[in-house]
């Protein structure tokens, strides 16, 4: 029963500490790319501390207020259906479809938030964050069924055990991996899918009213997302790890080369966004459906 | 060169000027100005830079003048237009120069010239709440307005 | 209730290029009706003229545009010395010549980081804004100032180049040239790039003529017009040049006319440095300029900024300060007329970066 | 007790916010124009905790940047009011501080603080970015001490300074 | 005890007649006998609720007998019915007080009866005749319903009843064609019959039989009457539409593929794709293609009705293919789910029913803000919304995760794919509902308005609670559908009071861990975020404009066209309309009279469709007396 409590305690902590480290190493090397020095590397904590700590915050609504609650709610909730190393946790209640839903709980409070701001740029952001979603979610289900076909299951657990002894999904079935990859990267929302926010069209998007800690637990939404994403992507394509320093260095390596990417797109539009992901990742993601179903 | 001045001396009513090889001055009858402009423009004169007036307050009137320039013959023309101070209206250009519009409107708002035709002009341009004589007139004191309006800071005045 | 919303690109927005608004509205994300607002910025500039003397108001035309000040001390110069009849020494002109080609440079690499974030690529704003800054300590080392120079002066420039500027002046084009092959490869090679700017906001040579475009949108629709070869003042009648033009007219001709005018102010001043009388005076003998009347008469001075042809108006009453100036933006047209038509039928995404590249300069057209 | 808990808070609170300074994304005026180089690579304020935001909501310095006109006037103070407290406002240039080369002009006010309290004044047409930065360093200092209180007059003069916006405005 | 089930079925009609007389005396005597009546009939169901009664003979025609009969899928069926009908009287007592004309009302009272009585008569058919008897009573009273709701549904009503019509052509003709071989159409004998017939006869009255249902479950391409339908009937009325009426044709399916024709019987004698009847496996991609078509439809629509409409043709579409999969899963997924869709279907319908009846106006692009002033509808309308995007933990989910197990354990992908895109879809356009109707900018004119009164409320709530129930106790369903299938054959699947084990799908599922750490994860970051400095209510007009000081004479909500830029992707597929290939078939018809028929018709939509009526009876006719078309 402690131990029960104390796992439902810190694996959230620690999806939010990896997070935060991403978010830590993003800040640098997106500064190093635009040959600049960067802020200090602990300057996550002080923005996120300080937005947290500030003495008035306004509301438009008790549905503006939930709205940054339930996204957060939705994403802890996501943290405990994916597996990490030696936990399991709550894989065995819901598999892998299941988690394709909850995950989106967290966009679907953020979408209410946003809505009650009455903010036409907040809309927009949000008709955006949507569309996107059903972008994406086309080549995701592909290789989210490719990858459920290869192993015959779809509990998480199950799948990151079958991978173990470097039997990774990237080399059984590398199409559906470099879709996957696509795919995470759209979700994270980093050029050219900074669609949801691009400060030059709708002002931050959804973000738009939110300011004080409502903004600072967007944040925090924000590294459990990071996390959610390529922990999921990790355990799906890179068969998990081991212990909790190699899961660490597998999710690093991602972001690593998702933040290279970051600095050199320009922005989609969102409908050009969606047709991109609706014809090149489907059709790589389909015909490695098929090769599944073959073999 | 002077092909083109000879083609403005042709046009109706018009008093020629030239200033330098393609600086010309045309000046109009007030009737006569949008027609003037309309002839200007079949000659080559396709551009319209700037319009704007000038408060000549010593004769009681305002100089209207429109720079044209024509894209060919390398040639800036100022049409010039003398109205009456005390009522000053103009027909709009905005049908023969597109970009006239919002130079009217700026000239209704700035020296409070009614520019007839022009739906938008006199409507708030630049200034929004203005409501003193219109602001480019030459009896119009700045200084005198803005001490009114706004306290200066002076030296002994400590920040409060 | 009607179908469409309302929504403020500005002032307080990133989608805008300085301190104005632009009252949009929208059906969807298309837009049906787009109205600027401006005033924002507005100083009374032709007001304070009248109120002083020729050599104080040196103090104020570089205010008039802050992306690129030089051209309006070049046009208050010029039509100064036309009105006194005023010839200026070779040397002030081939200075003034590099002076505004480098603040064109400096202009044309701001604009390139403003275009790139409005189509989201900070990478290259944040490479451009470095590498201009550079422009401006070449500017710093003759004035003592970044930005508001004041150093061109009706009768030349202020003072004599500090013993080694053209060097450094070349050495800035050589780097500034190194660094134009990163910035092709990121942006103006990019395939997004292409993407989200060809056949955008459109602006056809027919429109272009109609509406009274100048500048790049006028030399992206195909017309070679250009005030540094059609009336060319300083020392462009020296210097061996030619205007590029594109056909098309949409954003993505107007952005790639602006990367071949940085190459042409690259190239403008290289030729500049070295056809330059290496000793002579800089300022022709000038009356007091406390005293400084200047004969009655009127006349328009233009030169060529980055955004088209900008203009002073002057009248003078045979005293020592200006009867009326009147200051021509190339942006006043550009967004007045041409803006508020070609934003509508875009879409919400296309807004701010085709305010960009038609390059509106807010307080051009407040002043 | 209890005080010294609220005292300690403060001071932990000020510690961290004068590190993480969000400023808002308005260019008021023409000082605007050195912001840019500070913001990018070659002075890279960011290294001091500082980024740019977009809405009045997310920011906690409003930059005044250069000469404010009264059209301008009217939204900086919709913007100072729409944002979070706590909120420091650095005028920016010396046509922030007495109007500068528009002190006839009939547009530009003359003061800024008698119409929003403003932390700190930054001299000069226009702020080299040196000046800007180290600006944003004393203004570090102030939230440090404590002394950066403007939001708290605004609040505590709320008269005063309606009295002088309505005579400006209208 | 036999007399019951016929208590049960006259129950309604009776009520209906007595709402009519009644309504004569007092305005409030006809209310109280609908609502007492409909609450008999639920009462009786609930008595009764899973007793097994077999053929309860009460009457006969053409030496058939006329048979009612019940087993625990009817109880399912009988359970929506009922329930909803009741909650519809409810509702409709505030809401339909805007209707001034009594006369029509007391008329609207008892079609509302009948449709309940004809719809429960179908459901506790056990022979065919009994059971095209009350559906055709189910599609005239319900036109007549249809009706009410003002001059625009003159037309809806009308297409409707021709495409009903057209249905029940095809039913008929099929049960002519039984009857001529059997000379009873008690299930059992026409199933017994069926066993022995020839192929192309089992599949010619198998497919007439299905066009019927199609019409009335609105499967794609027969679904172009229940858009207009759905949205022009009277707010009461289009729960009872989309909840209950379309189940009658999913429940038709489910009767003639599972009761009178097996698996086994469909697998001899036709090809199977994924092991897989080729019928049904047609029938499955028609029901994808409805998914996903109709939710790209939703997804465009500016009505709020009519997204809700084409929402209910995609949410069919689940129910159908969950049905025509074959396998135990499926099957009980897609009954699971057509009872979960009358559920959050009623409830938002309801909840749009109490927009409209505060605002008057259903056109999205007018509405918003409205959470401010309805929070209770709100809040329902936000259980309704979530429990349709099959968002966990509420009973969209479920059924939806049966249904693609399902899907998966046969390795359909393509279907499967289908599916989940739609169910993507769903987030767009249910999110649109919700933001276009509560949320956004508040119209001054709505600044006084209500939320809706208590009778209104109930219905609403009840249903809203249901979702919550039948999400995370699924097994409560489960019960009924896994006992009802195994005396249709089914191997019976391994279920909990809270989800599915291993074993019976290819993963697991407790939907109540994952409603447990979701409370506790929201109660937790509650209490988190309570604890940071408060915070303070501003006015919609405080609000970020770029520096902008907002007024209320802006209209500054983003509703008209919230997916235009969707939309410009999809534009392709959208201008691919079915409706077009009818209206072209309707002018080749209209040509072909002018030029060679001499005008004997002259309408338009009636010329088309008694067209089509005389060529299906031909080819029907040619069917029974030849035996053999192909």
């Amino acid at each position: 029963m402690v131990s029960t409590i104390l796992i439902a305690i810190c694996v959230p902590l620690l999806a939010f500490a990896i997070g935060l480290t991403f978010i830590m190493f993003k800040l640098k090397i997106t500064a190093r790319v635009q040959r600049r020095y960067g802020p200090p590397i602990i300057q996550p904590i002080y923005n996120l501390l300080k937005l947290l700590l500030k003495e008035d915050n306004i509301s438009h609504g008790v549905i503006f207020s939930l709205g940054p609650i339930i996204a957060l709610a939705g994403s802890i909730l996501a943290v405990f259906f994916i597996p990490i190393p030696g936990l399991n946790l709550l894989t065995g209640s819901g598999d892998l479809i299941a988690l394709l839903y909850i995950m989106a709980i967290g966009s679907l409070g953020m979408a209410l938030g946003a809505g009650n701001t009455a903010n036409p740029n907040a809309s927009i952001g949000i008709s955006r964050a949507l569309t996107l979603m059903f972008g994406y979610d086309l080549p995701l289900v592909i290789i989210v069924i490719s990858v459920i076909l290869q192993y015959h299951t779809t509990n998480l657990a199950d799948i990151v055990a079958a991978q173990a002894n470097g039997h990774w999904t990237l080399w059984t079935l590398p199409l559906s991996a470099i879709v996957g990859f696509v795919v995470t990267y759209g979700a994270l929302g980093e050029h050219p899918f900074d669609i949801i926010t691009a400060p030059h069209e709708v002002a931050t998007g959804p973000m738009v009213e939110y300011g004080g800690k409502h903004l600072g637990f967007l944040m925090i939404n924000h590294m459990f997302h990071i996390y959610i994403e390529i922990a999921l992507f990790v355990d799906l394509f890179l068969g998990g790890a081991s212990n909790l320093f190699w899961f660490y260095i597998k999710m690093f390596g991602v972001f690593f080369i998702m933040m290279l990417c970051d600095e050199v797109f320009l922005r989609f539009k969102i409908d050009d966004a969606v047709r991109f992901f609706w014809k090149w990742p489907t059709v790589v993601a389909l015909i490695s459906l098929i090769i599944v179903l073959v073999k | 060169m002077m092909g083109i001045v000879d083609k403005i001396k042709e046009i109706d009513g018009t008093k020629v000027t030239v200033q330098r090889e393609n600086r010309i001055f045309v000046d109009v009858e007030k009737e006569r100005v949008i027609g003037t402009l309309y002839s200007m423009k079949l000659i080559g004169f396709s551009q319209l830079s700037v319009l704007s007036v000038i408060d000549r307050i010593a004769d009681n009137q305002f100089e209207i003048f429109y720079v044209l320039y024509n894209r060919d013959e390398k040639v800036n023309a100022t049409v010039r237009v003398w109205i009456d101070r005390d009522n000053p209206v103009i027909e709009t250009a905005e049908k023969i120069y597109p970009s006239a519009h919002a130079w009217e409107r700026e000239i209704a708002e700035m020296f409070g010239v009614k520019v007839e035709g022009n739906e938008e002009a006199g409507k708030p341009f630049i200034l929004e709440n203005w409501n003193d004589l219109p602001p480019m007139r030459k009896d119009f004191d700045s200084i005198k307005y803005s001490s009114e309006h706004f306290v200066f800071r002076h030296s002994e005045d400590k920040n409060e | 209730m009607s179908k469409s919303y309302e929504l403020f690109i500005g002032p307080n927005h990133p989608g805008i290029p300085g301190n104005f608004s632009v009252k949009i509205e929208l059906e969807g994300d298309t837009v049906v009706k787009a109205k600027g607002d401006p005033g924002y910025l507005h100083r009374a500039f032709e007001k304070a003229m009248e109120g002083r003397y020729y050599i104080q108001n040196l103090a104020l035309i570089p205010r008039i545009c802050v992306p690129e000040p030089d051209i309006n001390e070049a046009a208050y110069a010029m039509a100064v010395e036309d009105l006194m009849g005023i010839e200026i020494p070779e040397r002030a002109k081939y200075i003034r010549t590099i002076v505004l080609e480098l603040a064109r440079v400096a202009n044309l690499t701001f604009w390139m980081g403003s275009f790139a974030a409005t189509l989201g690529l900070y990478t290259l704003s944040q490479w451009s804004f470095g590498d201009r800054d550079y422009a401006l300590d070449l500017f710093n080392e003759i004035c003592g100032a970044r930005v508001y120079h004041m150093f061109i002066w009706p009768g030349g420039v202020r003072r004599d180049l500090p013993p080694g500027w053209e060097d450094r002046v070349l050495d800035y084009v050589k780097y500034i040239k190194e660094r134009l092959v990163d910035y092709d490869n990121i942006f103006f090679k990019n395939v997004m790039f292409k993407y989200r700017t060809k056949g955008m906001a459109v602006v056809t040579k027919e429109q272009a003529i109609e509406w009274g475009a100048t500048g790049p949108i006028l030399k992206a629709a195909g017309v070679a017009q250009d005030v540094r070869k059609d009336d060319p003042y300083a020392a462009y009648g020296y210097l061996d040049f030619e205007i590029p033009t594109l056909t098309d007219g949409d954003s993505w001709s107007r952005a790639m006319i602006r990367r071949m005018e940085l190459d042409l102010s690259l190239d403008l001043i290289e030729q500049a440095v070295k056809k330059m009388p290496k000793k002579g005076p800089v300022c022709a003998k000038m009356p007091n300029p406390l005293k400084g009347i200047v004969p009655a008469g009127e006349t328009y001075a233009k030169v060529e900024s980055a955004r088209g042809e900008h203009g002073f108006y002057m009248v003078s009453d045979n005293t020592g300060k200006p009867y009326r100036v009147a200051v021509r933006g190339a942006s006043h047209t550009h967004m007045f007329t041409i803006a508020e038509k070609v934003l509508i039928g875009q879409r919400l995404a296309d807004v701010s970066h085709t305010l960009v590249s038609l390059d509106i300069c807010p307080p051009e057209f407040d002043r | 007790m209890e005080k010294m808990t609220q005292d300690q808070v403060r001071t932990i609170a000020n510690m961290l916010r004068k590190r993480s300074l969000w400023m808002i994304h308005y260019c008021t005026g023409c000082g605007a124009m050195e912001l840019p180089p500070t913001m990018t690579s070659r002075y890279d304020m960011s290294r001091l905790g500082l980024a740019p935001f977009v809405t009045s909501r997310q920011a906690d310095i409003l930059l005044i940047t250069g000469y404010l006109n009264v059209k301008t006037l009217r939204r900086v103070i919709t913007v100072y009011e729409q944002m979070l407290d706590p909120k420091y406002v650095i005028g920016f240039g010396s046509c922030a501080l007495n109007g500068g080369v528009y002190w006839d002009s009939y547009a530009v006010i003359k003061q800024l603080d008698r119409y929003i309290p403003a932390d700190l004044y930054i001299a000069g047409c226009m702020p080299r970015p040196e000046a800007i930065i180290t600006a944003f360093q004393d203004l570090m200092d102030l939230i440090d001490s404590g002394k950066a209180d403007g939001y708290k007059r605004y609040k505590r003069d709320l008269a005063y300074y309606k009295e002088n916006q309505r005579k400006v405005l209208g | 005890m036999n007399m019951s089930l016929e208590l049960l079925l006259a129950t309604p009609f009776i009520g209906g007649l007595l709402t009519y007389i009644g309504g004569k005396v007092h305005r409030w005597v006809r209310n109280l006998i609908a609502v007492l009546f409909s609450l008999a009939t639920v009462g009786e169901m609930a008595m009764y609720y899973n007793t097994t009664f077999k053929g309860v003979v009460w009457g006969s025609l053409f030496g058939s007998n006329l048979v009612l009969q019940t087993n625990p899928i009817t109880w399912l069926f009988l359970f929506i019915v009922t329930a909803i009908s009741l909650l519809v009287i409810v509702f409709s007592i505030d809401d339909m007080k805007k209707e001034e004309d009594e006369i029509v009302l007391d008329s609207y009272y008892m079609q509302l009866l009948f449709v309940e009585g004809a719809m429960v008569g179908i459901v506790l058919a056990g022979d065919l005749i009994t059971f095209f008897m009350f559906w055709e009573i189910m599609s005239w009273t319900s036109y007549f319903l249809i009706v009410h709701g003002g001059k625009k549904s003159m037309a809806a009503g009308y297409k409707y009843i021709i495409m009903s019509v057209i249905g029940a052509y095809a039913m008929f003709i099929a049960i002519a064609m039984l009857y001529a071989k059997t000379h009873s159409l008690v299930y059992s004998d026409v199933a017994l019959a069926l066993s022995q017939a020839s192929p192309s006869f089992i599949i010619w009255t198998v497919v007439l039989l299905s066009v019927g249902f199609f019409v009335k479950a609105a499967v794609m391409p027969l679904h172009t009457w229940l858009p207009d339908a759905h949205s022009e009937a009277p707010s009461p009325v289009s729960p009872l539409l989309s909840g209950v009426l379309i189940k009658m044709g999913a429940y038709g399916l489910f009767i003639v593929f599972y009761g009178l024709l097996s698996v086994n019987l469909a697998k001899n004698i036709m090809p199977s794709v994924f092991s897989t009847p080729i019928l049904l496996y047609i029938i499955q991609w028609l029901a994808a293609l409805s998914i996903v078509l109709a939710t790209f439809l939703a997804i465009m629509q500016e009505d709020a009705k009519r997204l809700l409409a084409y929402s209910s043709v995609s949410q069919i579409g689940y129910v159908v293919l969950g049905l025509a999969t074959g396998t135990s899963l499926g099957v009980a997924g897609g009954l699971f789910h057509a009872l979960n869709h009358a559920i959050f279907k009623g409830l938002l319908f309801l909840a749009v029913g109490a927009v409209i009846y505060r605002t008057g106006t259903r056109n999205m692009s007018e509405l918003g803000g409205l959470v401010k002033k309805m929070p209770f509808t709100f809040t329902a309308l936000l259980l309704g919304i979530i429990a349709l995007a099959g968002v966990p933990p509420l009973n969209g989910f479920v059924s939806k995760w049966m249904i693609y197990e399902a899907l998966i354990q046969k390795k359909e992908v393509f279907l499967l794919i289908m599916a989940f895109v739609g169910s993507t879809g769903a987030f767009l356009y249910v999110y649109r509902l919700i933001h276009s109707l509560f949320l956004g900018q508040l119209p001054e004119k709505y600044e006084n308005v209500k939320d809706v009164p208590i009778l209104m409320q109930i219905p609403i709530w009840i249903l809203a609670l249901s979702t919550i129930v039948y999400g995370i106790f699924p097994g409560l369903a489960m019960d009924v559908i896994v006992k009802g299938m195994k005396l249709f054959g089914f191997t019976p699947i391994a279920y909990n009071l809270f989800g599915f084990p291993e074993g019976t799908a290819m993963g697991s599922l407790t939907v109540i861990n994952i409603a447990a750490v979701l409370m506790t994860a929201f109660v937790a970051v509650f209490i988190i975020f309570i604890l940071f400095p408060k915070t303070r209510q501003v006015s919609q007009y405080d609000n970020y404009a770029s520096g902008q000081e907002l007024t209320p004479d802006f209209k500054y909500n983003y509703s008209f066209g919230f997916y235009m830029s969707f939309g410009r992707v999809i534009k392709p597929i959208l201008s691919m309309s079915i409706e077009r290939v009818y209206n072209y078939w309707i002018d080749a018809f209209k040509i072909f009279g002018d030029y060679y028929m001499r005008r004997i018709y002259t309408g338009n939509l009636e010329t088309y469709n008694s067209y089509i009526v005389i060529v299906v009876t031909i080819a029907a006719a040619a069917v029974l007396l030849g035996g053999k078309l192909w």
